[in-house]
């Protein structure tokens, strides 16, 4: 049985669901109750695309315990078509080769080995076009 | 409201502190700031801390410390707003004494990070930042001021160098602060070529992890002259804001605009300009941190504040004095404690007696105090009543 | 100071939530307070809480809560008092609002416990106490509170069916509170069966592990008729007391003068007696904690409160009213949110809102939240302005 | 090397050292850097007497994890000529013979066998008189 907590972030993690404002448009990653930009409280479930372009990374050589095993590894900033930006590791390429305002596509990987919640954490990372 | 005055200070030398206790480091720096005063009891305390729970397994922290402070059965509330629970301590404080509910309050802030490994001190503070949407996919503090480092550096062309001469500044202050962390100077070229923590930044422009405390006596200003023959150091203007814990939904990676509103809250209370503040104390947890707040503050336009460092308009002499404590940089970064401490600074500033790093003719001085990657900031302005 | 007001309150099904992320279960119930008034926008906010960092990682609530309930760039202030959390946040916001600091302040309360196993919150709870005095030899907090009950039972002869006698009225009031995690009627004879948890303490003694967010609104007093058509409830008075953090510490095992203390505070702010008292809410943690409570209250004498409830003088029809709601033991333990959430039924009672759970002519109303095994006590006096 | 965390309550732990208080002689236990009863700032230091009265007890079924061997076992408060008491387990001895009132001797055993401070931790235990 899947832990509550890893559960309840699946539809985020799994499936890049995000909600849309039903008022003024806004989209929010994750789900929100209640719009950050007008304050109306309906949203529609939109998945965000697949393709999003790099506003900044970082190479991290000093992570908490559950990624030592991964370290050094690339973290990014990748916006969305839909307005949302979302961190997350930047993989299958080398850190030299990594430039701001390139295009990433995200896929499914296992992010954590084992972390504080003692389970292993599925999620997206970002990785080159094919 | 009432007048609200600082009439004493109390920390110790901050450091790796392996014999102190949690409850000792507290006690010693409240002791200090009641010894500081003449004050016969307090009415109530509040204590900044981050998280007792993951660095030393303790919560019910106003319990622990007014019974290790001797103070029977003292009214005591634990503020968090992680890096900046000092700063969110003082404002409660500020409020209760201006409220009349009490007339004598103690502010302190704690911070014990060494009882724990370094992996155990970075999961802890990454507690911080958004834990399903940052730290989850790996994400650290310097990793997130990493990136806004990055994006500062590439859209306003500032150099390595830039960044380094901010911990140079600050290395330079922190000589002349007998209770600093770090008392040794540092070059350019040191920084340049320190360790890589996260892309771009380096340990040396990184604070450091430090066990330490720090407090401060409030009482209403009409009263100041009973407790303390030092001058009463007034508050007069006390911000607070927060942005969105993740930092990838702000609107800008290199802006950070819960310090701007922090700011412009306490100036219009205080009614003042930023070009009336002669002293200012900011969160410089990464070089890149104190760059953007100072042009958060409005001292710097937005992309010159690099310069502006490199040019020594922020040092103890300059137009805009920053961190002449050593700030978080040398000085050392317990984080509930650090907002405290930063106020600290400014009474010993203002009293004129921060000796070899006393800023002249220093009338005004401002604090600013940071949680997170800029999730939430507070902004005191104090001035000689 | 000005007075102060609750014109709103909100708060959700309390219970295993597992649907239900931190972040969303504050949002829900500050969404229901907020929906509960006409407030066009909130000007602070505190949130009780008592280990984010433990409990789900996640510290830097403030930010994380302001950003999700759609307030940009909203102060909010976490404030800690280990199972007090929620009284402290109150105290916090009551004081924000007569200071004129703030007109409207969000006071909420949150925990979310069950992402963690039994053992993790058995620790996580447990950082209440004494880590290195306590917990470090094995205390956990049905440990603690047994450690009374046995000293309370063997002095004043209390016997099993008393202690039982409190959890079975808790769960009849909880029968009639539709937002209570066990809507379930006891029996005098399955409590004293049931499971061994610490003893004399048995599981049916304890309050339960609890998902769970309350909040509430809060404003001038002057100013209520603006954001609701419902009877204002006019905070009267409040205090707050810590004692030592170890139970061994205490003068005396049986009582709990933190509880005193906070409570004398608050009727003498009021004005009042504790005769006066219509409607109670006290911390019953365990069933031992209630029986105590009352006595500290000043209620009943000394070893008189067990027999107290047994005659029926707390029941909802007694003279002193206690825990209409169900209590911590039926409505649920999320700590933080407890001291919220006990503020929220009284107003409900003074209102004259609560349904079959109504105390007749309930006029002024009492909260009494505790913190830890009696470390920290705070107490609020409401009545119908 | 000794994690300093257990290093710092050595002298509480393995040696049972009290602070007594220069000027009004109340004695607390660990050392404070401020008397509780009339604000003094110097202390002696004494030993607390080896023997104690039992004032109360409870027998914990349901532990932290890092007790969860031992579970269940006895927890007591003991108090002692010098006015401190002290919270420890109650060994050596089944359940049903402890009694309120009954004397006990300090003795120095290993107390957790691997707490979240990731250390054997040795301090004082309860146990009857020989
Ligand atoms: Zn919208
Ligand atoms: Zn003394």
């Amino acid at each position: 049985m899947f832990p509550a907590r890893v559960a309840r972030e699946m539809p985020h993690r799994y499936r890049l669901e995000a909600a849309k404002c039903k008022k003024c448009g806004a989209v929010f990653f994750p789900h929100r109750l209640i719009c950050r930009e007008c304050g109306h409280r309906e949203f529609d479930t939109i998945n965000v695309s697949a393709i999003g372009k790099l506003i900044s990374y970082t190479v991290i050589h000093t992570p908490a315990s559950q990624f030592k095993d991964e370290s050094p590894f690339a973290l990014g900033i990748c916006e969305f078509l839909e307005g949302v930006k979302i961190t997350a590791q930047v993989v299958d390429i080398a850190a030299a080769d990594i430039k701001t305002g390139m295009d990433l596509q995200i896929e499914f990987r296992r992010v954590q080995t084992d972390g504080h919640a003692g389970v292993i954490g599925y999620g997206y990372k970002f990785v080159p076009l094919i | 409201m009432r007048d609200v005055a600082i009439v004493g200070v109390g920390m110790q030398k901050w450091g790796e502190l392996w014999e102190k206790s949690f409850r000792d480091l507290f006690v010693e720096a409240a002791l200090n700031a009641i010894s500081d005063t003449k004050v016969p009891k307090i009415d109530h305390m509040y204590i900044g801390c981050m998280t007792g729970g993951l660095f030393v397994g303790q919560e019910h922290v106003g319990s622990i410390m007014a019974d290790y402070l001797g103070q029977k059965h003292l009214a005591a509330t634990r503020v968090e707003s992680a890096c900046a629970s000092g700063g969110a301590a003082l404002r409660c404080g500020f409020i209760e004494v201006a409220s009349g509910m009490s007339d004598i309050v103690l502010v302190g802030g704690v911070e014990k990070m060494t009882d724990v490994s370094g992996d155990g001190a970075t999961y802890a503070l990454a507690t911080a930042a958004d834990q399903e949407y940052e730290v989850f996919h790996g994400a650290t503090f310097p990793g997130l001021y990493a990136l806004m480092a990055r994006a500062y550096m590439e859209r306003y062309g500032a150099t390595r160098d830039q960044l380094s001469a901010v911990a140079v500044k600050n290395h330079d202050n922190g000589l002349n602060n007998p209770n600093a962390q770090y008392q040794m100077k540092l070059t350019v070229q040191q920084v340049n070529e320190s360790v890589m923590v996260a892309d771009p930044l380096r340990i040396l422009d990184c604070s450091p992890i430090t066990d330490g405390a720090a407090a401060l006596i409030l009482c209403p200003l009409s009263r100041a002259k009973e407790f303390s023959d030092k001058p009463p150091i007034k508050i007069i203007g006390c911000g607070m804001a927060t942005d969105s814990i993740a930092l990838h939904d702000r609107r800008d990676l290199t802006s950070l605009d819960a310090v701007r509103i922090s700011a412009e809250q306490a100036l219009k209370m205080a009614g003042k300009k930023i070009g009336d503040i002669n002293v200012t104390e900011v969160h410089d947890c990464f070089t890149i941190a104190e760059i953007i707040v100072s042009e958060a503050l409005g001292m710097f336009p937005a992309g010159k504040g690099a310069l502006a460092c490199v040019n020594g308009e922020t040092r103890v002499e300059g137009k805009f004095p920053i961190n002449a404590s050593g700030g978080l940089k040398s000085k050392g970064h317990p984080v509930g404690a650090t907002g405290v401490a930063q106020a600290i600074e400014i009474v010993h500033q203002l009293r004129g007696e921060a000796g070899k790093r006393q800023v002249k003719n220093a009338k005004i001085g401002m604090t600013q105090n940071m949680g997170g990657s800029g999730g939430s900031s507070v902004v005191h302005i104090m001035e000689v009543a």
